[in-house]
């Protein structure tokens, strides 16, 4: 946590310099205002692309309450939970959570990087971070196998897969972004715009990684604790 | 477009007829039938997104015509159970997923840039994606349906009705995908009027500047954002327990059939706001340029809204009240579900303040924002009775609820929008709609309506149930199903009578010129039709009316670029400029994809590796259409400056 | 641009051709024509429901004699099928041959084993006549229309039908995987002898 | 104005139609007629809110009209007036802000009157309560009537049999999909959900023949699900449960012996009980008594010999998507099988 809210203040004070700069380049003669020496772009909630991946964002975390609450409701209707097996084993969700909070290091480095459209510092980030999310999928893919039930066996199971699930798709798709970002970034064709991309991708890397704890708290320790 | 080559050109103000020419030639969607496809034009994507929820308006009201020839007397032979299930099945869904929400967003994808004078919506290529996958949703049910795959469980879906066990076959598997589609296609468009409505503003429209149909959109698009997962979710539950054997729903492994009813109406009764709040929009732009004045309590109208919103969240249970519930609970509900009506009443009451104070100018839009005020508020009385628990148990899944539902739906969204087609046809034509066939269509919509949905009330209070395909003819019935089933014909005339008229004025209509009604947002303020840029120079907003505002300094934009795809981009809460962007060009990529997805929504209807397989293509196509081309990267990189 | 979506009504249409097979898939077919009762129908009329079928029917010999004309229709009709699926639970198949086919006093009816054979035919005689050692006959108790929606369904058991027809599953205790999930078993016939095993 | 006019115009003689139509009628199952506590409860109630929003209504009506009327006329062409000139307009303020608190003091009141209502259902008295078991199935009901002693015990379907003036406790379960039980003259729905059991306490106080029917969308029959719940003298309802506990009518008549011998011998025996015979199936509804009842397949036809032959013929005719095959016995085994059940009283 303490990275992100550093992180937030740290933007948000150069955002509040930029912005005193806009004002001044803004021209107000006669009947015209002069927006020409206005950036052609900027970061965080000066991007359209941030205010759309802020509304992804917020559709994926309803999806995410919805199904958590699901898994409660279903829970809150049966004697005993897991119905009849026993809870997913810790060792590879734990593995995998420890590495996904790691990974927000070498994601925030990306970040920086590129608000400070320094380009051979966000490919070396990025690489990292694709990387990076390739092992989760590896282990990933142990976790499933470790979760002691199939979907099909009963609706505990159900509910598990379906929770792990969603949280893959969103490992893939966003494994896939980084990746694609990241080739770009080494063949080109760069402007300025590129790097915003890769600030927002770090910052829907926040959302996986944080969305993933609860998720993890409820599958992992739902089945223990309740 | 290869703007790297040549040197950038900026607008002047007044803006000059080469400025005009060339933002003409920068924003126009390319020629051919390659062209048409490719579009991202927002005002292209929009007709086309009305007229493709119109076509389905249609569709849905023939099948509506079909079941009220069924029911017009009783033992009626005519269409039987198979059939009929279908028939009310398709009409609901049709009337909820692919025409109701959509054709709302659909004007607002249209208007909405006009009324905040910006020259496109955010993300253009998204808005046409959203549109293909709208358009092959609907599409897709329609062919199933015509193979004897049309979904027969009823728009709602109960399971286990619906489940694997009693019904075998596709039909629900279709039910439950082209919810996907529509879900996506909606989600994406609150995103892109969200992130419009947020950044692409005029500099000057401050929150308290924006027009109220803006301000409906808005509040509607962060509901879609918030309920629509609900559905989504709920749906593909269901098409797992169907294909691959979950049990979310399955008593018999811990499963429930009431989480389903949960979840669905979590989603249900929002919806029936985004289709309501839309309407309120309508209203408040017609009323004040038909009094001649700027609404009266814009800031009360504003919050009213916003509290609809909110409170719409916290009453989906009312759908669910002959289901056990705790006491408590049910309670608490009906408090809620009654409280709603009083934000709808603090708006009713500010329009009719607004025409007690104007100056009336009785054209055919006036009209149907009248007969507004009829319908909608017995429809919101009858809506009060329903919230009541006891009361409910007693009407609940009766004709009197069909009553209400079309009552509020008609009333409140349907009558408001013919209203808003009159309106707004000339600025998107450029042509007036006949008043003549206007005031046909009104009086035959009007009388037709209450001639086919009154009656129900009281079928409902004697008894006879919803979604029934025939009823005995000794149940006292028979004579208001007959005026009903004459009533749903005149509906049916009165929309020929629209259809017709739309169609003639298209090319023999009064020529309208910019601002035939005299109306006082920005959309007025440009051209009819507007040009592809909408705007040659962005205005400067000075108040909630700038059109009827006494001229200010500054006035328009200057400096925006005429041969190469740029908007300003303002501040959320000041809408002081901001970043001026370059933006995205026509591309046939967002077809492609929506094809790819379409395939993988359909595959996995029959089997559960389309998804897997089907993805690699989806992913192929969406990385194409992110990849840049050099010539955009060009053209951007020689506007570009770093903030 | 209503003439430009005309151009698009091509490939709807050969997409429609692809799915025409749904419609049989679909059909809700509720009264079976009844054919006259057959001379053979009489004397099979038996005074209780578990009679054993007499032992000289064996897997070779479909009795074409009474046997009414095979009707595969319903091996591509999901709604049949289901019907068949009710009926199975209906006229306790389930409690010789166990929810799902996995086999209990009867021998198992959803892996590759077939007694008295696995074509439609067979297994309508396995049912109409009865076989020794336990399988009663239920020719004057089961309309033959049902019968053969039985059929459908106990082939289905062993992922016979193609996927899109065969049931998913059901709303109880599910001991298995669904009809649908199952993967085809290669049928083969066995020496009578192992009829009595299990 | 012209709107408001005709609208009212336009309802009201929708409305003058409509009642005609309403009297001429006898209402067998209608939300109005209540013929227990708890239905008249619920109607007390919808007078309440009919009053109420019918006059809210009327003074939504009455003020559009007005604004209408005393509105100036005007044309596209004029300039609209702009805040400043038109000033503070508090009357238009005053009245809004009272309209606003007039509605919710309004809504609050009918929340009362709602949550009142609530209370007085619940408050049935259960002294020495009849119980009943309802099944739903797709696309009949059937009963089970309990007792301490389970010899006392019987079941019955699609008819139900009540005793006036005793409350009856309705067990509510569901074989299949989602059903609601509704018997609009004594009591509102209640739905029957599989994996659930829920409750209804209902009383008729005036004796009478009351129908329902489901009320919550159940596939193909949805349509022909109703049932029948004749409310009875104590006495009368004691004679009628008693002969129900009786095994059946044992009739010596040729034809009809004949009849129960291919009942047992063909498909009937399949899905049908008959106490007192070996036929025990529960996929059907129980014919022990069946020819007592008004109706046959849950209120599809009357309860005729002829309609009974027409039924097992093909009911798929009669009630398509019904669970019951065509039968394709002769000509003269059919009117035995119906004379055998016609003897089942």
């Amino acid at each position: 946590m303490s990275t992100l809210s550093t992180t937030g203040g740290t933007q948000s004070s150069a955002m509040q310099r930029r912005e005193a700069s806009t004002r001044e380049r803004v021209q107000v003669r006669g009947a015209t205002l002069d927006v020409a020496e206005l950036p052609s772009f900027g970061f965080s909630h000066r991007s359209l692309m941030w205010w759309g991946t802020l509304g992804l964002m917020a559709i994926e975390s309803t999806v995410f309450a919805l199904t958590v609450a699901s898994y409660f409701f279903l829970r809150s209707h049966v004697a005993v939970w897991p119905m009849n097996s026993v809870p997913p084993e810790l060792r590879w969700g734990t593995l995998n959570t420890v590495l996904l909070l790691a990974s927000l290091w070498p994601n925030h480095l990306a970040k920086r990087a590129g608000e400070a459209l320094d380009r051979r510092k966000v490919q070396l980030w990025l690489t990292v971070c694709l990387l990076v999310s390739l092992v989760f999928l590896g282990i990933r893919v142990l976790e499933f196998q470790s979760l002691n039930v199939r979907w099909d066996g009963d609706a505990y199971g159900s509910v598990v897969w379906l929770l792990l699930g969603l949280h893959t798709v969103h490992l893939i798709t966003d494994t896939w972004d980084t990746g694609v970002l990241c080739v770009l970034m080494f063949t080109g064709p760069v402007e300025g715009r590129r790097f915003v991309d890769v600030s927002e991708n770090a910052l829907y890397w926040y959302f996986v990684v944080w969305s993933w704890v609860p998720i993890y708290a409820v599958i992992y320790w739902g089945g223990r604790l309740l | 477009m290869n703007a790297g080559s040549e040197a950038v050109r900026r607008n002047s103000v007044p803006p000059t007829a080469a400025d005009a020419q060339a933002l003409e030639a920068t924003w126009r969607d390319p020629p051919g039938a390659m062209g048409w496809l490719s579009a991202v034009n927002h005002k292209a994507i929009g007709k086309r997104f009305i007229l493709t929820a119109f076509g389905f308006f249609v569709a849905g009201g023939f099948l509506a015509l079909l079941m009220r020839l069924q029911l017009a007397r009783p033992e009626n032979k005519l269409i039987g159970p198979d059939l009929y299930n279908q028939l009310f099945t398709m009409h609901g869904t049709t009337m909820m997923f692919l025409f109701a929400v959509p054709v709302m967003q659909a004007v607002s994808v249209y208007l909405v840039p006009l009324m905040i004078g910006s020259r496109s919506v955010a993300f253009p290529r998204m808005n046409a994606f959203a549109y293909w996958i709208y358009l092959f949703g609907g599409l897709m049910l329609y062919v199933a349906f015509v193979l004897n795959i049309g979904p027969d469980a009823g728009w709602f879906s109960y399971v286990p009705l619906a489940g694997p066990e009693y019904s075998p076959g596709k039909r629900v598997d279709f039910w439950a995908q082209l919810v996907t589609f529509t879900e996506l296609s909606g989600l994406l468009e609150a995103v892109i009027l969200i992130v419009t409505v947020f950044k692409l503003r005029a500099p000057g429209m401050t929150l308290n500047r924006i027009p109220l149909f803006v301000w409906g959109m808005l509040v509607t698009a962060f509901m879609v954002i918030f309920a629509m997962p609900s559905v989504m979710l709920a749906s593909t539950a269901l098409i797992m327990d169907r294909l691959v054997g979950t049990h979310f729903y399955n008593p018999g492994e811990g499963g429930d059939a009431v989480l389903w009813q949960h979840l669905f109406w979590f989603f249900g009764h929002p919806e029936v706001y985004f289709i309501f709040i839309p309407g309120l929009g309508f209203m408040s732009s017609i009323i004040p340029t038909f009094s001649r004045r700027p609404i009266y309590g814009y800031t009360a109208m504003v919050l009213a809204l916003i509290a609809t919103g909110f409170l719409a969240f916290g009453l989906w249970v009312h759908h669910m009240f002959a289901t056990n519930l705790p006491e408590m609970g049910k309670s608490f509900f009906t408090a809620a579900s009654m409280l709603i009506a009083i934000p709808s009443a603090v708006q009713i009451f500010c329009w009719i303040a607004t025409l007690w104070t104007g100056k009336l100018v009785f054209k055919t839009p006036l009209l149907f924002v009248l007969a507004f005020f009829v319908i909608l508020v017995l429809g919101g009385l009858t809506g009060v009775m329903l919230a009541s628990v006891p009361l409910d148990l007693q009407v609940h899944d009766t004709y009197f609820v069909v009553a209400h539902l079309h009552y509020v739906l008609i009333g409140g969204a349907v009558f408001p929008l013919f209203g808003a087609i009159y309106y707004w046809y000339p600025k998107i034509t450029g042509r007036l709609m006949s008043e003549r066939l206007g005031r046909w269509n009104f009086w035959l919509f009007f009388i037709g309506f209450n001639g086919a949905f009154f009656p129900m009330h009281l079928l409902g209070l004697q008894g006879m149930p919803r979604r029934v395909y025939t009823y005995p003819g000794d149940m006292g019935w028979s004579t208001m199903n007959a005026i009903a089933s004459v009533g749903a014909l005149m509906i049916g005339v009165s929309v020929l009578i629209f259809i017709v008229n739309v169609v003639r004025s298209r090319r023999s209509g009064e020529l309208a010129g910019s601002d035939p009604w005299g109306g006082g947002t920005l959309e007025w303020s440009t051209a009819s039709p507007p040009s592809a840029c909408n705007f040659e120079a962005i205005p400067v907003v000075h108040g909630a009316y700038p059109v009827w505002e006494p001229r200010r300094e500054p006035t328009h934009v200057a400096g925006l670029a005429v041969n190469s795809r740029e908007v300003l981009t303002t501040t959320v809460l000041d809408a002081e400029p901001d970043t001026r962007m370059p933006f995205p060009t026509p591309t046939i990529w967002p077809l492609v994809s929506a094809l790819a997805t379409t395939g993988l929504f359909v595959g996995s209807v029959f089997t559960p590796w389309a998804v897997v397989w089907v993805a690699l293509p989806v992913a192929a196509a969406m990385t194409a259409w992110f990849w840049p081309k050099r010539q955009d990267t060009n053209a951007s990189v020689a506007l570009e400056r770093a903030p | 641009m209503s003439s430009r979506c005309l151009r698009l009504w091509p490939a709807f249409a050969a997409a429609a051709l692809l799915c025409l097979p749904a419609c049989e898939r679909e059909k809700r077919q509720f009264d079976s024509p009844s054919p006259p009762p057959t001379p053979a129908s009489a004397p099979m009329m038996r005074a209780t429901p578990l009679q054993p079928g007499n032992a000289q029917l064996g897997a070779s010999s479909v009795p074409t004699a009474h046997m009414p004309s095979t009707d595969y229709r319903y091996e591509n009709n999901a709604f049949a099928v289901s019907q068949g699926k009710r009926l199975y639970r209906w006229y306790n198949c389930s409690s010789c041959h166990a929810p799902g086919g996995g086999g209990d006093w009867g021998p198992a009816l959803s892996d590759d084993q077939w007694v008295y054979g696995s074509s439609p035919a067979n297994i309508f005689a396995s049912i109409a006549e009865g076989r020794p050692a336990g399988m009663p006959s239920f020719a004057a108790h089961i309309s033959e229309d049902q019968t053969w929606q039985l059929v459908a369904y106990v082939r289905s058991l062993s992922g016979q039908l193609p996927k899109d027809v065969a049931p998913g599953r059901s709303d109880t205790m599910s001991g298995r995987e669904p009809e649908a999930g199952r993967d085809r078993e290669r049928p083969k016939p066995m020496e009578k002898s192992d009829g009595n095993k299990r | 104005m012209a709107t408001s006019a005709s609208t009212l115009r336009w309802l009201a003689a929708c409305g003058s139609v409509v009642l005609a139509a309403a009297v001429r009628a006898e209402p067998l199952q209608s939300v109005l007629a209540p013929a227990g506590p708890q239905a008249a409860h619920l109607k007390d109630l919808w007078d309440v809110m009919l009053l109420v929003c019918t006059g809210v209504f009327v003074a939504v009506l009455v003020a559009v009209g007005i604004a209408l009327w005393r509105a100036p006329r005007a044309d596209s062409s004029q300039r609209a007036s702009l805040p400043q000139e038109l000033g503070p307009q508090r009357g238009a303020r005053r009245s809004v802000l009272s309209a606003v608190v007039a509605s919710t003091l309004l809504l609050l009141f009918l929340i009362v009157a709602s949550v009142f209502t609530d209370r007085a259902l619940a408050r049935l008295s259960l002294h020495d309560a009849l119980h009943i078991e309802v099944t739903a199935n797709q696309w009949w009901w059937e009963a089970r009537y309990d007792d301490a002693q389970a010899s006392r015990m019987f079941n019955t379907a699609n008819e139900l049999h009540i005793p006036t003036g005793r409350p009856v406790v309705l067990t509510l379960r569901s074989n299949d999909v989602i059903h609601s039980f509704w018997v609009p003259a004594l009591h509102g729905k209640k739905d029957l959900i599989p994996g659930r059991t829920s409750t209804l306490r209902l009383q008729a106080d005036q004796a009478g023949t009351y129908r329902g029917q489901c009320a919550e969308f159940c596939g193909y029959q949805h349509t022909t699900m109703a049932l029948l719940v004749m409310a009875e003298p104590p006495a009368q309802y004691e004679a009628w449960a008693d002969h129900q506990r009786a095994t059946a009518a044992l009739s010596q008549e040729p034809q009809a012996a004949r009849g129960r011998h291919i009942f047992m011998t063909t498909t009937c025996v399949m899905c049908h009980s008959i106490q007192g015979t070996d036929a025990s199936a529960r996929r059907g509804p129980d014919l022990t008594h069946v020819a007592q009842r008004q109706t046959l397949a849950a209120g599809a036809l009357p309860n005729t010999p002829e309609n009974l032959e027409r039924w097992i013929r093909n009911p798929q005719h009669i009630k398509p998507g019904a669970n019951m095959p065509p039968s394709d016995l002769p000509t003269d085994d059919l009117k035995a099988l119906v004379a055998y059940l016609g003897s089942l009283q």
